[in-house]
């Protein structure tokens, strides 16, 4: 039974952070806004929720499963609602995405760069 | 080598500090300033901190079978002292938006020749009479 | 185990302080900020674990809420921001929610 | 560890402050990893959440544009050069980082850890060296806090004009539509943060936490509703004058259970005597006093925002009616 809790805490823990290591990768190497926040809004939630869940089967104390069941809770909660809001954010204010087949790469407009807007 | 692992933290702390440091004193935008005053306050914090670590210690949170703890007391020091560091930190935003919104800039050198060239306004003003 | 996860959180971390750093819109860096959050939470509760003393995960409860709050904050401050700033408030898009 | 150093040296304002963010939580990982847990507990609720929040309602009000330094900078860095090498030369006398013997754990650090047991029975020490034997440093700090409270309400407060009013009111209106999913996940978590704030504030004795923490956490509770749901509702929820009150409030507590604790024959701050068993009587003052500490830093916490936020709606208003 032991070596069972330890197996599978440990094969999702590897999950977590293999999800986290890829998410990782996404954010830096996505050409375009849309696809980073892809990466990293689905890889982290999934690996968030691996990782404590792997840390929950190896505690025996009930206290600190309930704490680590609330973060999940807090995670699942808050990550997604977070993305939204970003992804909602940067479409309404004009950062437009990347389509496929389009020449221009660059991915951003000149009004929600890192340039001043214009006042 | 073992001058370099028993002092790096503190070297660490010394770089933080003068980017710090630098930021108060070369630029002249004001919410600069401030988020270099903050990042010179945390090196401070980091400092106080990592004198209270004991090698082996765990956290000051008294438990059966734990001997060996980190020194409480600059961990106080340091909760309080990030608590009024926001207090300043608040009032020299509030400062800032004033600033803002008598001088209609927070550039240090624009505010200044402002100032200078209403002293030597009242001057020419007062000199005739 | 616990030390191999805890590893490639710390690479995350950089990678998501790297994209921080490059920008180039500001959303990019907000999401830097949300992404480097989360991995903050994961990483204190597992360094509750290598410590041997889990019950600071109050600490990685803290992070996961003053992330949210942050993020929200920006997300909203900077709203008000474009707002202000092109003279018009940004419509709502027509393919709601 | 270096991470942190490469942050700082960007120049639009908003990554500016969006790094400081991020930099906030770099240090509060630091604070994790050398044991300081409450220390950690604050600097991420204060560092990277509320600082991060009024730094950028400032940027919101004054611009995000940094004009490029006039003068030059060699000599601000030969200065912080000098300093620097200065610094180091002297950290060649510093005890080793970690050991045991340095000087600081010798003189009052080992009576903390061996004797707060017995005399205060908090398990936390950093509860009880702040709450107890420092009571007096403590005392200080909320005053200063309040004292930063009445500044910040002195020098942003506005006169609310009921013209300005509506006008704030519209564009509220007009931001609310949106939103709607992150309204009703908010919606949902409010009540457990501020659950979570009181857990936090009588749980500091036994762990990480206390009247600092809880006061952030609650104030950071109602920050998040006035955000996302305006902030007249805000205020027509928790009415300014009250929280004023509460912030004198707060101070008046820590202050009083000195006094009473001179009435009954000890020294100011000694709770000892506040009961007839001297344990107990230590944790009824710890208790009262973490309770004035939250409640100043909460009530002064959404002082300060409400200032911030509400001197940007009303430059808002006046732009939206010059137009």
């Amino acid at each position: 039974m032991d070596t069972l809790l330890n197996l599978a805490s440990s094969f999702c823990l590897l999950l977590g952070s293999f999800l986290c290591l890829s998410g990782g990768v996404g954010i830096l190497r996505f050409p375009d806004f849309y696809t980073r926040m892809h990466a990293a809004g689905v890889s982290d939630t999934l690996a968030a929720a691996m990782i404590l869940i792997g840390l929950m089967l190896q505690i025996p104390e009930t206290l600190v499963i309930i704490k680590l069941i609330i973060i999940l809770l807090m995670t699942l909660f808050i990550s997604p609602s977070a993305s939204h809001a970003l992804g909602r954010a940067a479409l309404l204010n004009g950062l437009t995405p990347v389509v496929a087949g389009d020449k221009n790469h660059a991915g951003q407009t000149t009004e929600v760069g890192d340039n001043p807007s214009k006042s | 080598m073992s001058m370099i692992l028993g002092l790096y933290n503190y070297w660490i702390v010394i770089v933080l500090m003068m980017i710090g440091f630098y930021i108060i004193i070369a630029h002249g935008h004001l919410i600069k300033k401030i988020v270099g005053l903050n990042i010179f306050q945390t090196s401070v914090f980091i400092f106080y901190i990592s004198l209270g670590k004991v090698e082996g210690g765990t956290a000051p949170i008294w438990q059966e079978g734990i001997l060996l703890y980190s020194n409480p007391l600059p961990h106080v020091l340091i909760l309080t002292a990030i608590v009024v560091g926001i207090a300043t930190t608040a009032l020299g935003l509030a400062l800032t938006i004033r600033l803002k919104e008598a001088y209609g800039t927070i550039d240090e050198d624009e505010i200044q020749a402002m100032d200078n060239q209403a002293m030597d306004n009242q001057d020419k003003e007062s000199k005739p009479c | 185990m616990i030390i191999a996860a805890t590893l490639a959180i710390l690479v995350v971390m950089v990678l998501a302080i790297i994209r921080g750093v490059m920008g180039p819109s500001l959303y990019d860096r907000i999401l830097a900020v949300n992404m480097f959050g989360t991995k903050t939470v994961l990483l204190i509760s597992l360094l509750g674990f290598v410590m041997g003393r889990p019950e600071f995960l109050d600490i990685a409860m803290v992070y996961a809420l003053i992330n949210f709050i942050s993020v929200i904050g920006v997300l909203r401050l900077f709203e008000a921001f474009t707002a202000k700033h092109n003279g018009k408030v940004v419509e709502p898009a027509q393919r709601d929610l | 560890m270096g991470i942190a150093v490469a942050i700082n040296q960007i120049k639009d304002m908003f990554a500016v402050v969006m790094l400081a963010g991020i930099y906030g939580l770099v240090s509060a990982s630091f604070f994790v990893t050398l044991d300081a847990v409450d220390v950690a507990f604050t600097e991420a609720s204060v560092g990277a959440g509320i600082s991060t929040l009024l730094m950028l309602t400032t940027v919101a009000i004054t611009g995000r544009t940094e004009h490029e330094a006039s003068h030059k900078p060699m000599l601000a860095l030969f200065v912080v050069m000098v300093t620097g090498g200065l610094l180091i030369y002297g950290t060649f006398d510093m005890p080793y980082f970690g050991s045991v013997d340095a000087p600081v754990q010798n003189h009052v650090g080992p009576r903390y850890i061996l004797d707060s047991m017995q005399e205060i029975g908090v398990p936390n020490m950093v509860t009880s060296v702040l709450a107890s034997y420092r009571g007096f440093d403590t005392f200080g700090e909320v005053t200063v806090i309040f004292t930063a409270g009445i500044g910040v309400l002195a020098l942003l407060s506005v006169v609310r004009r009921p013209e300005d009013d509506t006008a704030i009111e519209a564009i509220n209106d007009s931001m609310h539509e949106k939103h709607l999913i992150l309204r009703v996940v908010i919606k949902t978590l409010i009540p457990f943060i501020l659950l979570y704030a009181f857990y936090v504030q009588f749980h500091g004795d036994f762990g990480p936490g206390g009247g600092f923490q809880a006061g952030v956490i609650f104030a950071a509770g109602i920050i998040l509703y006035a955000m996302l749901f305006g902030l007249s509702v805000a205020r027509r929820v928790i009415k300014q004058p009250l929280v004023q009150l509460l912030s004198a409030i707060g101070v008046l507590i820590y202050g009083s259970v000195g006094v009473v604790s001179m009435l009954n024959g000890g020294s100011f701050l000694d709770y000892g005597v506040l009961s007839a068993d001297p344990i107990a009587g230590q944790h009824l003052g710890i208790l009262l006093i973490e309770l004035g500490v939250g409640v100043t830093v909460a009530s002064v916490m959404i002082i300060i925002f409400f200032s911030f936020a509400g001197r940007s709606e009303y430059q808002q208003a006046k732009k939206g009616k010059s137009l």
